[in-house]
């Protein structure tokens, strides 16, 4: 589904990201794993048009998207969260997962102003929609509340809900267990599964190795930017640079 | 000295007050002037020694019994040079204060934003702004006391013409006053025969002339300059055009024509020349001129109220009121039409500004001729003929 | 020819002079506090009509000098003090209201206690100007020149050499951090508009022989300091002083070899000309967003 | 009943229209007619400002000289060449349109001070050209514009109308006609924040990273709000110019816009009746300050900055959190 090839990024002078190469097929969950600074966010950043490569090449499904904007990335089906959330605090918790449906309405400008009835109709489709995905995500007693008011840990799974009412193929998730506890993790794992059983691709930065070794098909472990080992959970777990790395160094 | 000025208008306010307390007992309803004036902002040396003129005079008029037995009450609002806040300032006047008259408008853009008002209301007005659009084409109720720009081009090409200068370099400001002035002098320059081969501008609020001075200066063959604008710009440009050490001779209009330019200017000004109401040289006037009496007794009762040197625009404002006056009187009432009528058949008034004979056609009533040259000498203003 | 071109030169240079030191005064306070303070004009008006008052009284020159940059730093001051630190986390859009209102209410105050009428500062070195090349040069501007780079050298020297020159920047850079190595970042910050209020007043008192002063000289002043400090890029000391010069420049050779009626409006298209190729103007700091 | 009412999102525009339709009743002074028509105007422009800074996020400082724009093509299109007077409003808003289109694509790309530098520099643009261009605009003197005019019906201030029998002065005529388009401006810019169109415009300001992420073109929807609000301005340009029969460049000047900013600042930003209340406040308070002469300048410049610094989200919202406040204390101590 997503080949990358030859991947640098360069910022002034430092490569944050050197010649790494790999592909994540359909289906799959697929997690970046490595310490610190290692560049994992940058990948992201790469991946979803926040960033332009300096050199190499990103495919999605055969089409090169490299220095495509991240909002016509999302109409092919990608879509993601934020390791610092982005949530619009000016907005409801529902209003906020109702812009995740944003490419899935029609209606423009005029039914806007004039409030069509098929825009009425549209939209009641969409909050019944945006409803379910908050129950579906645990966030089911917040929908009139104030984004400005919610915990952080609701938050970040509202943000995954966000994600997920754009209908993605394939949703990248940055360190979406950062700062939950030990309940709220396995939610979210469990999550997380739900949404790769209906078909989903989840591309995945997280530092929590329980919860990456449990969920992933395939792990990619980078290290200075570079590509430092690839596999299926097992052989990660197994790898003498990969113990290095994390113990050693 | 604004401190001095605001303890003495609280006296004025309460001396207003008791009087007014004491004379409504027997007197009936006072005579209402309205006035919207450019107190601050931009324009604000034009309505400030208007406005300190017409609360002088209606207080010395009341002192004397008033006009028709009834005393004059001055209701003023400051449009801050703003012909939006001019406009709704006269709507205010004219329905919510329903004044008898209208007295102001500093410029002429607050004016012509209050004609449309003033039209439909009927109200008399009389502008005190220069542009010569105000009245011409006659507007049935509006009226005006200085001269329109056109006859201060006019004067200044005559003079131009008389000391046999065929070519001008003409640099004006893009402030209402030097954008109407420099349109006027454009249209009258082929009567008089003069050719404008420079035609130069700078914005009201630019610090330094001195580039398009520079392209006056090499512009073949031209025998005089004219700066039409006011504010301080035409001080910035006198400097400049002296520091350029540029040796023609140098015009300004009349929108300079008060004691504080010659203050800005210093001896940058020395010889310049400008058409201006006579109120800048009383002492100069030979004898026999009618206007003299007026202009000195204007000019000491002025300077003795406000400890401040009289300006032609405050002339403007003193002949709006004495006109107002004289009108209200003839009509012998405050009756809009009949008020309106006899502003309208004025002959022969002699005020600081000019002589005034008022007519249908002519709602300003002053000639060129009513503009003296005057020449900066010596730091001073001084009468040429 | 070439005479005429040395003269526009110098006008430029001269008017940019004047654009460059406002634009300064905005880049310390945005330095600072990224705060826009639309009342940097006000302080050049201080500077100018406080000589003005004060030599009124019968103070002599530099004394009324040293008074009105006094009286504009006390503003300054204040200004932080009673109307941005208590709206520190307001908005964008609030705080440049914030600081139009205050810049309304200085005027307004000047205007009553100092009067409406435009006043003349005499030249510091007398009225005759300098012959060069065909073209003339007021001595005022040779003043404004070198007060203007002396102030920018002492800037350099003070942002880089001083320990409190250094808190100003760090302040700026990072608030929390800055906090915790211990600078009084309340201090930094009243330091920072007193010092661009001392920089605005000396400006004001070294233009006003060619300006002329008024209360509202700094409505006008402050606009074109923005804008040359934007041009340059907000928070670039280099770019204030590139930026002022830049508009001052095109501004006069518009007016000489173009148009006098659009020389304004060409000095605003080359701003958007700059910014749109340029969105952080000339020598704005380049940030690469971080998501 | 009423817990219906107070979540209903168009609450607001009934008490609104309520008020400006009770104003008949208890107002006779012509003068304060005047006033509220243009306050109404002006409380149009900024309603639909209002989507541009409120909702989306976005910085103006140049939003004058659409206004201007839209005055002064209505002015010059029926005063001098006789256009019918609502052809040249919709000119004008599509000429307008067009123009703030152009400009908006590369512009909006600025952020923060960026942006609000260019505006500025748009808008004073805007103000050089209609104040150079004597020849047609009447330069910095203004220009006189025909009454409005529909079908040979004229409104003027000053005209008599009779309306199911009742007589109708021309100042209340313009005033119901006025209000009627300010509620229209005001439900029509309601529905666009209430749509998926608003929602997309209310995610620029929130998170525009989110925005992106989620699919949402954002140099298109701002252009696009950009555009929205120009129009706005546009046709009351047109309108205001018809009302007040004379205009000058100063309706299209930088001081101008600043003026417009606040009022949306001042009221309370994302909230159409804050900014409508911040149109009436910065209206109605020279007219009170007239009274204090020389110290007029002063006090207004006094209030703007104590309201936004002890109410920076503007004081509608301010009262209305205030009363929610109370009403929320009182309701737990019952």
């Amino acid at each position: 589904m997503i080949d990358v090839k030859g991947l640098d990024k360069v910022f002034g002078g430092v490569h944050a990201i050197e010649g790494l190469e790999f592909s994540v097929d359909q289906g799959q969950v697929y997690s970046v794993i490595g310490p610190n600074g290692a560049g994992k966010t940058t990948l992201f950043n790469l991946i979803t048009g926040f960033y332009t490569p300096t050199r190499g090449e990103i495919t999605l499904n055969g089409e090169s998207v490299v220095g495509m904007d991240p909002n016509r990335l999302a109409e092919r089906g990608m879509c993601r969260t934020f390791q610092q959330m982005q949530i619009c605090m000016n907005m409801t918790a529902l209003e906020n997962v109702m812009l995740g449906r944003h490419l899935k309405i029609r209606s423009g400008l005029l039914s806007s102003m004039f409030r069509l009835p098929a825009l009425y109709r549209e939209e009641r489709a969409c909050r019944e929609r945006s409803k379910e995905l908050m129950e579906f995500v645990g966030c089911g007693n917040y929908i009139n509340t104030d984004a400005s008011a919610m915990s952080y840990g609701a938050l970040k799974r509202l943000e995954i809900a966000r994600a997920l009412a754009a209908d993605p193929k394939i949703l990248l998730l940055d360190e979406p267990a950062a700062g939950l506890n030990a309940t709220e993790t396995a939610e979210l794992e469990e999550l997380i599964r739900k949404v790769a059983d209906e078909g989903v691709t989840v591309m995945l930065v997280e530092h929590d190795m329980k919860l990456v070794m449990g969920i992933s098909d395939r792990l990619l472990v980078i290290n200075y930017g570079r590509k430092l080992a690839e596999g299926t959970p097992e052989e990660i777990r197994n790898n003498p640079d990969v113990i290095a790395a994390y113990l050693g160094g | 000295m604004a401190k001095k000025s605001l303890m003495r208008r609280v006296g004025v306010l309460a001396a207003t007050l008791t009087t007014s307390l004491l004379v409504s007992a027997q007197a009936a309803e006072p005579i209402k002037i309205g006035s919207f004036l450019s107190v601050t902002g931009p324009a604000s040396f034009l309505g400030d020694p208007e406005l300190k003129t017409l609360e002088m005079y209606v207080e010395k008029i009341n002192e004397d019994g008033g006009v028709l037995g009834r005393q004059l009450e001055l209701i003023h609002y400051d449009d801050v040079g703003n012909a939006s806040s001019a406009r709704n300032f006269a709507g205010r006047l004219i329905r919510s204060d329903q004044v008898d008259i209208i007295v102001g408008g500093s410029t002429t853009g607050a004016t012509m934003a209050a004609v449309p008002l003033v039209e439909q209301a009927g109200m008399p007005f009389i502008s005190l702004a220069g542009a010569v659009t105000i009245v011409d084409p006659v507007k049935k109720w509006v009226f005006k006391t200085p001269q329109s720009d056109r006859m201060a081009a006019e004067r200044i090409l005559w003079d131009m013409k008389r000391r046999g200068f065929d070519k001008i370099g003409l640099i004006s400001g893009t402030g209402g006053f030097g954008a109407s002035g420099r349109k006027q002098t454009l249209a009258v320059a082929e009567e008089y025969g003069i050719e404008v081969v420079a035609d130069e501008t700078y914005s009201p609020s630019d610090s330094d002339m001195t580039a398009q001075l520079t392209n006056i200066r090499n512009t073949d063959g031209v025998d005089a300059v004219l700066n039409f604008g006011f504010g301080q710009g035409p001080a910035i440009v006198t400097k400049n055009y002296a520091a350029l050490d540029i040796q023609l001779p140098f015009y300004q209009s009349h929108g300079v024509a008060s004691d504080s330019f010659l203050e800005l200017a210093g001896g940058a000004a020395e010889g310049l020349r400008l058409p201006a109401s006579p109120l800048l040289v009383p002492e100069s006037l030979p004898e026999g001129d009618p206007q003299k009496p007026v202009v000195q007794a204007y000019k000491e009762a002025y300077e003795a109220h406000w400890d401040s040197s009289v300006s032609t625009f405050g002339g403007y404002a003193y002949d709006g009121l004495m006109l107002a006056v004289q009108a209200i009187e003839a009509a012998g009432s405050t009756d809009k039409e009949a008020v309106r009528e006899e502003l309208e058949n004025i002959m022969g008034y002699v005020g600081v500004t000019g002589i005034y004979n008022m007519g249908p056609d002519d709602h300003n009533g002053l000639t060129p001729e009513s503009f003296r040259i005057l020449e900066v000498q010596g730091g001073d203003w001084v009468l040429v003929e | 020819m070439f005479s005429e071109f040395l003269q526009y030169l110098f006008t430029g240079i001269t008017i940019g002079a004047t654009y460059a030191l406002v634009a300064l005064g905005f880049t310390i306070i945005y330095n600072a506090s990224h705060v826009i303070n639309f009342a940097q004009g006000e302080f050049l008006m201080i500077g100018g009509m406080g000589t003005v008052a004060f030599m009124g009284l019968g103070i002599p020159m530099f004394f009324a000098i040293v008074l009105a940059v006094l009286l504009a730093c006390l503003v300054g001051i204040a200004l932080q003090r009673l109307a941005i630190a208590p709206a520190k986390n307001a908005d964008v859009v609030t705080l440049i209201i914030i600081t139009i209102g205050a810049s309304i209410f200085i005027r307004g105050i000047a205007q009553v206690v100092w009067g409406k009428d435009y006043h003349v500062v005499p030249s510091f070195s007398g009225d005759e100007p300098i012959r060069l090349g065909g073209a003339v040069l007021n001595t005022q501007s040779m003043w404004v020149l070198s007060i203007g780079t002396v102030l920018v050298v002492a800037l350099i020297l003070f942002f880089t050499r001083t320990l409190i020159g250094r808190a100003i920047l760090g302040t700026s850079m990072n608030k929390l951090a800055a906090q915790l190595v211990g600078v009084k970042t309340q201090m930094v910050l009243m330091l920072a508009f007193g010092l661009s209020a001392l920089l605005g007043s000396v400006a004001g008192v070294t233009v006003a022989p060619i300006t002329f002063t008024a209360y509202d000289i700094g409505i006008l002043l402050a606009l074109k300091g923005f804008v040359a400090a934007a041009l340059g890029g907000l928070g670039s000391g280099l770019g204030a002083v590139v930026g002022g010069i830049l508009l001052g420049v095109v501004e006069a050779m518009t007016a000489g070899y173009i148009s006098s009626e659009y020389k304004d409006a060409v000095a605003f298209s080359m701003i958007l000309l700059v910014l749109f190729f340029m969105p952080r103007g000339l020598f704005g700091a380049r940030t690469v967003e971080r998501v | 009943m009423f817990e219906r009412f107070l979540n209903w999102r168009m609450n607001y525009v009934v008490v609104l229209a309520v008020i400006v339709f009770a104003i008949p009743l208890v107002m006779e002074n012509p003068f304060y007619y005047d006033m509220a028509t243009q306050i109404a105007i002006i409380a149009a422009t900024v309603v639909g400002l209002n989507l541009l800074v409120g909702y989306a996020g976005q910085i103006s400082l140049g939003h004058a000289g659409f206004y201007g724009i839209g005055a002064y093509f209505s002015a010059i299109a029926t005063t001098t060449y006789g256009w019918p007077p609502l052809l040249a409003m919709i000119v004008a808003a599509a000429v307008v349109g067009l123009v703030a289109y152009i400009v908006g694509r590369p512009i909006l790309k600025l952020k923060g001070h960026y942006l609000s530098m260019a505006t500025l520099a748009v808008g004073f643009i805007i103000a050089i050209i209609i104040n150079n261009e004597g020849q047609m605009t009447g330069g910095p003197d203004g220009m006189p514009v025909a009454p409005f005019s529909l079908f040979g019906w004229e409104l003027s201030s000053f005209g008599l109308y009779s309306f199911f029998g009742m007589a109708v002065p021309g100042h209340v005529a313009w005033y119901l006609v006025m209000a009627v388009i300010l509620l229209i401006a005001v439900i029509l810019a309601q529905n666009i924040i209430d749509s998926p169109l608003g929602r997309a415009l209310r995610s620029i300001h929130g998170s525009e990273i989110a925005a992106r992420t989620v699919g949402v073109d954002t140099a298109r929807y701002k252009s696009l709000v950009f555009v929205i609000s120009a129009i706005y301005a546009s046709v009351m340009g047109s309108i205001f110019a018809h009302f007040s029969g004379f205009i000058t460049p100063a309706i299209a000047s930088f001081d101008y816009s600043i003026v417009l900013i606040t009022m949306v600042v001042l009221g309370g930003m994302a909230s159409p009746m804050g900014v409508i209340l911040g149109a009436v406040a910065l209206k109605l308070l020279p007219q009170f300050l007239a009274g204090f002469q020389e110290y007029e300048t002063a006090v207004f410049g006094f209030i703007l900055m104590a309201t936004m610094i002890f109410m920076p989200k503007g004081f509608y919202p301010t009262a209305v959190n205030f009363v929610r406040g109370k009403l929320r204390k009182s309701g737990g101590e019952a």
